[in-house]
């Protein structure tokens, strides 16, 4: 939760821009755009991971044609009939739909990963942070029933703010939810690669981005479970600047492989048939 | 003592005086006591009758409140309390152990707040830390191989924010948690009795059954934290605290909570026997219920429960 | 290994003594011989325990008259015929078996624990230092296949200094083996609980004494697996006192219970219980 | 370099000095090259056919020998390196992950040394911490999952004997591995690479087959701790190393090992790519034999393999 008092990084528009450069948000390098699509919004100059939407990530991960869509049309509900001082979650969850053209915060399915078959879930932070709601736990808990079904592998990958405390005590046991999802998985032996984008806290990386056979994260990458301020407010120190990062993550043994955005397909594939996926 | 509590307060003292007078031997002021106290129980049944959203955060907080080791000593026959996650380190902050229940042999697992600041310093307000967590795996692992049913006490403000805790896996640990007790193949029969406070609370929270106290409540986010981020001002904490739902008729309502255990008037600070009998008599129905399930279906049940939670209508 | 290095404890022996006293050897009081054994071996003063032969364990432990002895007669090999700067192997060995009456460091068997019926493997500091040798490792072994054949529950009592480094690598495999006999008791379900005694180091503390469902230890017991010399020379600072002690193994997250030896059998007896034994 | 390698290093000279004249286009000494270098393997040949059970020790721990990452790249084709214990850190003296060896998919996990100071900091001498024993565990249960085969190279002087490793359970963490092991549902293939130190070499060191190279040692006890402790001097450390039968010859005796993997003259780290070669062809084959058997099969032999150790003639 809380993604909105997060400061959002300027990420680079090229569609209000004039020219054929984006600047990067890190280390303000203007970069050709053509070289930025090449690198998958990475900038050449500082490894600066930019966020990717569900879609960008799919196309990066998924042989083109290949994906099928599962609980396209899951939207948010309102269990609660939540409104706060700014307005209504309804409303909000309708402004995030309009900005992002999806119904959730995350886009579910089943494609060919270099050919391998596989289910996957990909998360949205534009969709509200990529918050986790009654319909996100449900998405992904379609993706696993669907691997487990089907005797498939299992991908997620997480960009997540955390719970949705808009729907309350539903967002909290969503948590429950899919990693009651994730060990259906565990039971059969299928594996459940899960892959880490910034950022992935709260509730979402205290539940099924947390247990996965392999931990995969990208470089930079936010990754945590209470947020830095409320850290800091409690130890009433300031902490370091690499924490919560992939890389403190992976020294502290919580990540498998920090993996080049570039290299991540190929990475899955290879985990994938090392895992006797066919 | 809250705002709401003054009345009783009152009334206490001056029952207090009048029992002392009685015990000196001044007079016999017996009729004047159950008077009063009658009158204070009217008071409390009205009071508490109505707590808003905010009260009965304050009633779930109140530092009287009795807390695990109180309802360990009032509950319970037997108690062999087991250390350590066999990793790094004994967490205070959750403790668990064998224990008797009426002769229902079980294993207790729980958040331990302390009621004062050197306990509190001692538990971490009941804040756990991995280590917690990974305890608490441990015991719930052993509990399934002797097959005994595993009740978990909740109450806590929530898991530990800290550096070591992260630098440690606070995440990791409250999602292997989640996901074991998932499947685990015994009964789980979670209870909130104070505080259940977020993933710091679901680390031991996932069950078959779910039973909540009266004025406990249970919230993905403090009313404060809430108040903060979406009123802009932590002092809006009531209204966030009615708009979270996070009281037990409410949780009722959404079947989130299975079944709400009833305090005496005034709340279980002001009559934590009383409290003990009713929560004892709940726990045993559901013991008795859950242990008659076939381990398989039992965790059927469990993933379909958690399932619906959430799905489109 | 290692137990000759140690200094050793200066145990109350009252049959030297003209008098009805022994000294603690912790803190020197002196304590009426009625009492020490009423205590069974435990200062009253400042609870130290001192250590106890495997036979005053059994009794301390195991129902009078209800011990079955296995593998009595076994004696250590002496497969690499060692011999060092102070002589052989086997003089060493039979030195230990005339000192102690015992034919090697365990004493296996099974029989009952206020009525339950258990195997129980108790080992003797006073033979070799308790060291783990090839006949060690049988007996221990002995007595987990006892239980995962008769399906009863298994105690293991250890004090140990380590491996026995006179029969070099095949005492290093008993550690394999005696933790493969526990393994077999997961299997079954079955409950080991490891009594971690002074001292329980090396080879022992990192086989068979740490994998138990339940680890008790005396107070004050001396737990660990690298030595405090080796550790001081290797870290170059002195270590705390409390270092290695059952205390702070406990704070570390690897015992259940301290338990004080008056209150052992009982304590055993309800773990027991709570494992469904009858 | 070794005592006993001198003669060997003065040819290397004298080999290296040749060869530079050839390049610089003096003279062709070709004939007197190759002639030098077959007297090198006549020595090498004769020197390493009779090395003592000290200078075996001073082989096996030479800082020239080929250390895990060498190996990695001399013999797989691809590595996949998986990091962290999933609860306290990642351990850089142990390390794992997928491997390929022609065509057969495994995991491996291995100590790693360092061959210079600033490597060796970083893999602390090869000595494992908890973290490190727990990650290869998960690993090895990782293998077992995906039904793949394990393999682990063995090269530590030991487990690390620090403080905080004592403190975050070394014992426990061995142990626990070591049992583990013993019922993991896939093979388990052991080669000792070089120093194969006690507890710390068995905590990844449990198997279906044990294999060593030529002048690899194991031992109980490092020779120079025994000459300390049973004949009160450090520095009979050669009598110790003979007295202890640590060789791959003397454990074939001992039934403790079940194949040597030979060495060329003059040891692994005079010809890695020979070393790798035949490591290559006796890992395959144990590979092929050990993948046939069925895996309920396995685990009893391996029972059986370690029950008859010690076993009272
Ligand atoms: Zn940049
Ligand atoms: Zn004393």
């Amino acid at each position: 939760m809380g993604w909105f008092s997060k400061k959002k990084k300027a990420s680079p528009d090229p569609t209000k821009s004039k020219d054929v450069f984006v600047q990067c948000s890190r280390c303000h390098a203007h970069i050709f755009l053509e070289e930025w699509k090449e690198q998958v919004k990475v900038c050449p100059r500082c490894n600066f991971h930019d966020r990717l939407s569900a879609r960008e990530r799919l196309d990066l991960l998924i042989d083109a044609g290949s994906f099928h869509e599962l609980g396209k049309d899951i939207r948010p509900g309102d269990p609660l009939l939540f409104a706060d001082a700014r307005g209504s979650y309804a409303e909000k969850a309708e402004a995030a739909r309009a900005k992002t053209g999806m119904n959730e915060a995350v886009l579910a399915g089943h494609g060919r990963l270099n050919k391998l078959h596989t289910a996957i879930a990909i998360m949205d932070f534009r969709f509200l942070g990529g918050s986790l709601g009654g319909s996100t736990g449900e998405k992904i808990l379609m993706t696993t029933e669907y691997a487990a079904g089907h005797k498939l592998p299992c991908i997620i990958v997480s960009a997540s703010g955390g719970a949705r405390m808009h729907e309350g005590m539903v967002s909290l046991m969503q948590m429950a939810k899919t990693c009651a999802g994730v060990a259906r998985l565990r039971q059969r032996n299928l594996p459940l690669i899960s892959v880490m984008t910034d950022p992935t806290t709260g509730g979402v990386s205290a539940s099924y981005a947390m247990v996965g056979d392999f931990h995969l994260a990208e470089p930079g990458a936010l990754i945590g479970f209470a947020g830095r301020r409320v850290i800091e407010q409690t130890i009433k120190q300031k902490l370091p600047d690499d924490f919560q990062t992939a890389e403190y993550l992976q020294e502290h043994g919580f990540i498998d492989c920090i993996v080049q955005r570039t290299e991540l397909k190929s990475l899955l594939h290879s985990l994938l048939v090392y895992c006797g996926c066919s | 003592m809250l705002d709401f509590e003054k009345d009783l307060s009152v009334l206490d003292q001056r029952i207090d005086e009048l029992k002392q007078l009685s015990e000196q031997g001044e007079a016999d002021f017996s009729a004047e006591i159950e008077n009063l106290a009658a009158k204070q129980r009217q008071i409390a049944k009205r009071v508490y009758a109505d707590l808003t959203p905010w009260q009965t955060v304050q009633v779930a907080r109140h530092p009287q409140r009795p807390v695990l080791r109180d309802w360990i000593g009032l509950l319970f026959s037997d108690f062999i309390e087991l250390h350590g996650d066999r990793c790094f380190g004994d967490d205070a902050a959750i403790i668990g152990g064998f224990a008797t229940l009426e002769n229902r042999r079980l294993m207790l697992i729980g958040h331990q707040k302390g009621k004062n600041v050197d306990e509190n310093m001692e538990r971490n307000f009941g804040m756990a830390r991995p280590e917690g967590y990974r305890k608490a795996l441990r015991l719930m692992k052993l509990a399934e191989k002797f097959s005994l049913p595993v009740v978990c006490f909740i109450d806590t403000p929530g898991a530990y924010p800290g550096m070591d805790a992260e630098a440690r896996g606070q995440a990791e640990a409250i999602a292997n948690n989640i996901l074991e007790m998932s499947t685990l193949k015994t009964p789980i029969l979670v209870l909130v009795t104070g505080e259940g406070g977020s993933g710091g609370a679901l680390g031991i929270g996932v069950g078959d059954t779910i039973l909540m106290m009266q004025h406990a409540i249970y919230s993905v986010i403090s009313p404060e934290g809430c108040a903060s981020i979406l009123w802009r001002d932590g002092n809006r904490a009531s209204d966030a605290a009615a708009a979270l739902k996070l009281t037990a008729a409410s949780l009722m309502e959404l079947r989130l909570v299975d079944e709400i255990v009833p305090e005496p008037p005034g709340g279980a600070h002001r009559n934590d026997e009383a409290t003990a009998a009713s929560i004892r008599t709940v726990l045993l129905e559901h013991l008795k219920r859950l242990t008659r399930i076939p381990v398989s279906k039992l965790i059927t049940r469990r993933f379909d429960k958690y399932a619906k939670i959430g799905q489109p209508l």
